[in-house]
């Protein structure tokens, strides 16, 4: 399927591609700002929630921050090496990435059921409804970050589509910023 | 806006109509144009069914208790699924597919001079997964305890649970059909925005870009910043439907109103992500037609980016009696009755540019003018809903619901037509009829009046909305003539759509041979074939683009247009 | 190939894990505003590092850093304009009775450490646990209290509060003659599909979709409660 | 106004007004704006021959054909925005003193009204539940108390103007003072699900004497 002549041309000077994540940040800020401005309207309008908050393990939250931390470090690493020209390691930088991604799912899976487990689950009330819909509408787009990394990564080792590298790190360290706003919120605030 | 063709009789058209050509070209197709096809069958197919299920509504409405003929009996629980449904389908799956998606498709890359949308694997897939959402939505309406009847608004708890909505199926398709239609529009979106502001033609400055394409960019970043509190919103009604969750339910920590201040936080804009495309066509038709340049380009952009921004202010004029603090009222009725003022900006720039111009009146111009006529009805009404003191009368009335069909008839209806119209030379390569196409204008805008104007006085008299016989209530049984009067118009509207759909018919095969540019207009798309080939120029002769699009009757020029791709 | 420069990446990354510590070892001091300052404010500084300097934001041209800095402010307006109505409880003219009572009642926690978890904070009464372990068996007497008694009335006699209005009459189960032409499938049809669909007002709803046969069932069963004797 | 629907109620006439008001200022716009459009169309219909005119927009004069009626729309708001609040205000945020308190239970498919009975207060043991009929005595001024059981609902008296929705788990409460006697209707203006169109209640404005003869008929013989 030959590019169209469309996407080489490039008239406010930003490459297509990156042009348009950013348009796919912005409408993603505006759902997880949806999503917590809701949550902070409720635990601030409903202090007992502290009570219920509590119960969350706050080490477990802490580590998969610097995990994501860690997977965000490797991304750009990948877009260094990526803008080298060095598709090889490029591509070992972002399995390096999907690798954070995967540990922070199987920690995300462990403490999940260590929650249900213990009764809180998603129905069991206000706090735990918010907490499983937020944390869980960041998996799902931690998973779909992983899955297209894997295509970029794939590419990348055979040296072509290497502009991509930068577009997937973009959205992947958004889908870090997102965590960083999350952890606070659902882990520290008791 | 119905007629009987299903979008796969309209698919068969055009497949023998270009040969033998497999089916799966057409499904499977990557180009612009027939992904704009698509959309615009598919949102008139969709278009005929919600224009049914509005004459059968009104006929239970005008002789309650009768079986319709064409349905039978109208239950109250069918009642309320109609109303639903009828609101849902013809602002999701026919306003904003016909007017953004398929024109959007269709002109942007071709007045931008671009061979194709930057990204057309996308565009291909944002139509299936909104072919997807239609099959939902539909399919919502035939399932077991029935459609979804708690109005497009879905308003917890009524939605949420379903003891109380007795539509545990109808009510969750409802909102997946309406999540599956919100990712189509932000994959094509970006598609639209992506394009104009990277793939100009060279030469093309900001300001030689056609409005129409501006307004359907704009149009669709104010959908792309206002849907996002949406469906997250939506992600927890859905939560509340099917795991049991307590987001709307007061009982448990919830609150119904945030569900509320969610969906109009997105609503309101919403109404501008579908007026400014149809403002866009009527803007490039009557520049076209009466042979004249606009009266201000660059008054007419800015006055639409201001409508936009202003559009994030005044969600709560929606929800003045509906249990805000009545204190957020006045901030709210200040920013609404503010943003009439734009809006009617643009309305008299689209007048003042008749001024000194030389008007043909062909069916694509009546359409425009027809437009701008009806829309000014629509525009003054809502400053009766803005400001709020009279909003504690007017509120769900029927006058609220006559000023949103004289705002929203005209853009999904008359500005489709109009555009229908207007680009089908380029779309099909042949003329529609003109007399079939007066015939279908005067015989829809006489009874579309004859239909709303008698609602205004049943809104005014104290009527509200949705409720399924009027019989139980005094007062408004009096009025009982007066519905009769708006459903035989609804039926005599729908009958003239016939025209319609026999001049689209015939036209595509009998109509006369259209050339390149048959109303004689500067933008790039009259500079290619009609229909356009795959590519939409030879590579070797992509347009270059010297001046503005509306460079009509220059007097330093013989003809009275001026192609953009005309070297000085 | 974007040709701006790289800044260190390894010295922003460890300034990114040291702020990470500071945040988690906040709250350990117990003191509200420090934990807000380290939680929050560390979030935002770390947040714009990952930004500016991983995402390149700073070297992005300036209509991106205009769009991605609207849609912010979109959601703080939306904050703005709905937190009156959902975060406070009450306002002029109006009481979140609701939200009030969850507030008094404090949160109904669920699981093993229902007694741990309220000990931080003293709650009146600890909530039981009521984990259902197996799904309740269906309620009938329920079912009929919150859903039926509306118009047919909490005695069954078809003169509950939203009949006033229903022409004809909702059924009345303490009438004889009501039960002497009724077979039980077909009242089951009437409750599952409806009153139009056994020839009775349509504005007796299909419950279809709430109770499956064999819950209308009971509630048949149940309905023969009200029957006169004999 | 009047022709359609009495005005029943203190404020019905300041609501009234206030449309009027919108009327009168939207509708000269209209019919200017709707003049001067099929004026222009006619004059400058297509004749032969004539070429149309090349105007830039830029042109002072003719620029002021848009910024004049722009900023005569702009003083017209003005003028609604002080209406509209001002009777806004009268309806909803101020609350003048009542001389009895009714509350209004929405629920789903009927309205319950508990009247405060003989001594006036409400949750006493001589209120007097009605369904679907709310009885009042004229001139004087009510307080009503508006809450939900199940969904949504909307205590709407056109001939009132009144109107406020009735949310669960709130208690919102609105006024009225009618003015007329009289037997009115009372609309759900919420959708609450199948039975909307049936949940038909009436006020029943009643003189003095009627009211305390009705209130001493149908209080709770515990109270007698």
């Amino acid at each position: 399927m030959q590019k169209p002549l469309a996407t080489t041309r490039s008239a406010t000077g930003i490459p297509t591609s990156r042009l348009a994540v950013w348009w796919v940040l912005a409408s993603e800020v505006v759902i997880f700002g949806g999503l917590l401005a809701s949550y902070v309207m409720h635990r601030i309008g409903h202090p007992e929630w502290a009570a219920a908050a509590s119960v969350t393990n706050t080490w477990i939250g802490a580590f998969n921050t610097l995990v994501l931390l860690t997977s965000s470090f490797t991304a750009v690493l990948a877009h260094q090496a990526a803008e080298h020209g060095d598709g090889k390691l490029a591509a070992r930088y972002l399995t390096f990435t999907i690798g954070g991604a995967v540990t922070f799912l199987m920690v995300k899976a462990f403490e999940w059921t260590e929650e249900i487990t213990h009764g809180y689950t998603i129905t069991a009330n206000g706090f735990w409804s918010f907490y499983y819909t937020a944390a869980g509408l960041h998996a799902l787009h931690v998973i779909a970050g992983a899955i297209i990394m894997g295509f970029v990564a794939r590419d990348a080792a055979k040296g072509r589509e290497l502009h991509r590298v930068e577009i997937i790190g973009i959205y992947w360290h958004f889908v870090d910023v997102v965590w960083i706003f999350l952890f606070p919120l659902l882990y520290i605030a008791k | 806006m119905a007629h009987v063709a299903t979008a796969e009789a309209h698919a068969e058209h055009d497949a023998h109509h270009h040969g033998p050509q497999g089916i799966l070209k057409y499904i499977w197709s990557t180009d612009h144009k027939m992904i704009a096809m698509q959309y615009l069958f598919t949102g008139m197919f969709m278009g005929l069914i919600g224009g049914l299920m509005a004459y059968v509504f009104r006929m239970q409405l005008a002789f309650p208790g009768l079986p319709v003929p064409g349905f039978g009996l109208v239950s109250p629980g069918e009642y309320n699924a109609l109303v639903t449904n009828h609101g849902t389908i013809m602002i999701f799956w026919v306003a904003m597919p016909v007017l953004i998606a398929a024109f959007g498709n269709f002109l942007i890359p071709l007045m931008i001079g671009a061979d194709d949308m930057v990204f057309p694997r996308i565009n291909r897939l944002s139509y299936q997964i909104f072919f997807i959402s239609a099959v939902v939505i539909l399919l919502s309406l035939v399932v077991e305890g029935g459609g979804f009847g708690g109005a497009w608004t879905a308003y917890p708890p009524l939605s949420a649970e379903s003891q109380y909505n007795l539509t545990r199926l109808g009510a969750s398709l409802w909102v997946l059909a309406v999540a599956l239609e919100f990712v189509a529009f932000l994959l094509g979106g970006i598609n639209f925005i992506t394009t104009l502001m990277n793939s100009r033609a060279p030469g093309m400055k900001a300001y030689d870009i056609p409005l129409v394409c501006w307004m359907i960019v704009i149009a669709s970043i104010l959908f792309m910043l206002s849907v996002g509190p949406l469906i997250a919103g939506a992600v927890m009604l859905f939560f509340d439907q099917t795991l049991g969750t307590g987001f709307y339910d007061p009982t448990r920590g919830g609150d119904p109103i945030l569900w509320q201040h969610l969906f109009w936080f997105f609503g309101h804009p919403e109404v501008y992500v579908v007026l400014l495309p149809a403002i866009g066509i009527v803007i490039e038709i009557v520049a076209t037609f009466a042979r004249k340049k606009l009266f201000g380009y660059k008054i007419m952009l800015f006055t639409a980016v201001a409508t936009g921004v202003l559009s994030f202010f005044v969600w709560a004029h929606h929800q003045f009696i509906a249990g805000i603090d009545p204190r957020m009222a006045n901030v709210f009725t200040v920013t609404t009755l503010l943003i009439s003022v734009p809006i009617a900006e643009l309305l008299f720039v689209i007048i003042a540019t008749l001024y000194g111009g030389s008007i043909r009146l062909t069916t694509p111009m009546l359409w425009a003018l027809a437009f701008v006529a009806e829309f000014l009805i629509g525009g003054v009404t809502g400053i009766f809903l803005g400001a709020s003191g009279s909003d504690v009368y007017l509120h769900d009335t029927y006058f609220v619901l006559a000023h949103f069909h004289y705002t929203f008839f005209p853009i999904a209806i008359i500005g489709t037509f109009a555009a229908i119209t207007f680009w089908f030379p380029k779309m099909f390569g042949r003329m529609m009829n003109e007399t079939l196409g007066k015939i279908h204008f005067w015989g829809t805008i006489i009874p579309f009046n004859m239909i709303f104007i008698p609602l205004f006085v049943l809104g005014l008299g104290g009527q509200h909305r949705r409720i399924y016989n009027f019989q139980n209530f005094p007062e408004l049984a009096a009025m009982q003539p007066i519905r009769v009067l708006a459903t035989l118009s609804l039926v005599v509207m729908l009958l003239f759509q016939i025209p319609f759909f026999v001049n689209f018919v015939r036209s595509l095969r009998r109509g006369e041979k259209a050339g390149r540019n048959p109303w004689h207009s500067n933008t790039l798309e009259w500079t290619t074939e009609s229909p356009p080939p795959h590519g939409n120029w030879p590579p070797d002769q992509m347009p270059v683009v010297y001046r503005g699009p509306y460079e009509y009757a220059h007097p330093d020029r013989e003809e009275d247009y001026w192609p953009q791709n005309l070297p000085a | 190939m974007s040709e701006h420069n790289h800044p260190n990446y390894k010295k922003i990354y460890f300034t990114l894990v040291g702020l990470l510590v500071v945040s988690v070892a906040g709250p350990f001091l117990g003191v509200v505003w420090v934990t807000l300052i380290t939680a929050f404010g560390i979030a935002l500084v770390k947040a714009n590092m990952v930004v500016q300097n991983f995402m390149h934001l700073r070297w992005e041209k300036g209509l991106m850093k205009w769009m991605l800095a609207s849609s912010l402010v979109l959601m703080f307006l939306l904050f703005a304009g709905v937190a009156p109505d959902v975060m406070r409880h009450t306002g002029s003219g109006w009481v979140n009775d609701a939200a009030i009572a969850a507030t008094e009642r404090g949160i109904e926690v669920h699981g093993e450490e229902a007694e741990h978890a309220t000990e931080s904070e003293p709650v009146e009464e600890t909530p039981e646990p009521e984990v259902a372990a197996t799904p309740a068996a269906f309620d009938a007497a329920g079912a009929f209290a919150t859903v039926c008694s509306t118009c047919h009335g909490a005695s069954g006699q078809g003169d509950g509060p939203g009949s006033a209005a229903l022409d004809p009459r909702p059924a009345n189960f303490g009438d004889a003659a009501f039960w002497a032409d009724k077979s039980d499938e077909e009242l089951v049809r009437a409750i599952r599909e409806g009153g139009a669909a056994v020839g009775k007002s349509p504005l007796m709803p299909a419950w279809g979709s709430l109770y499956d046969e064999e819950q209308a069932a009971q509630i048949v069963e149940y309905l023969k409660a009200f029957r006169p004797a004999g | 106004m009047e022709t359609l629907l009495i005005q029943a109620s203190s404020y019905a006439a300041s609501i009234d007004g206030l449309i009027l008001l919108v009327l009168v200022l939207t509708g000269f716009w209209f019919v200017l704006a709707e003049g001067v459009f099929f004026w222009l169309i006619w004059r400058f219909r297509a004749k032969p021959g004539i070429r149309s005119q090349y105007i830039t927009g830029k042109e002072k004069h003719l620029k002021r054909w848009i910024t004049i009626p722009h900023a005569l729309v702009l003083v017209c708001d003005v003028f609604i925005i002080i209406g509209a609040v001002r009777v806004w205000y009268d309806v909803k945020q101020h609350l003048p003193q009542p001389d009895y308190t009714v509350r209004v239970i929405g629920q789903q498919w009927a309205w319950v009204f508990q009247h405060p009975g003989s001594d006036g207060d409400l949750d006493t043991a001589d209120d007097i539940y009605t369904t679907d009929d709310l009885f009042v005595e004229n001139d004087k001024t009510y307080h009503f108390q508006l809450t939900s059981r199940d969904v949504l609902h909307d205590f709407s008296v056109p001939v009132f103007r009144i109107k406020q929705d009735a949310i669960p788990g709130r208690t919102i409460t609105g006024w009225f003072h009618p003015i007329r006697t009289g037997t009115h209707d009372i609309q759900c203006a919420e959708i609450c699900g199948i039975g909307h169109g049936v949940m038909a209640g009436r006020i029943h404005v009643q003189s003095a004497s009627e009211h305390a003869a009705w209130i001493a008929e149908h209080s709770p013989a515990s109270a007698q």
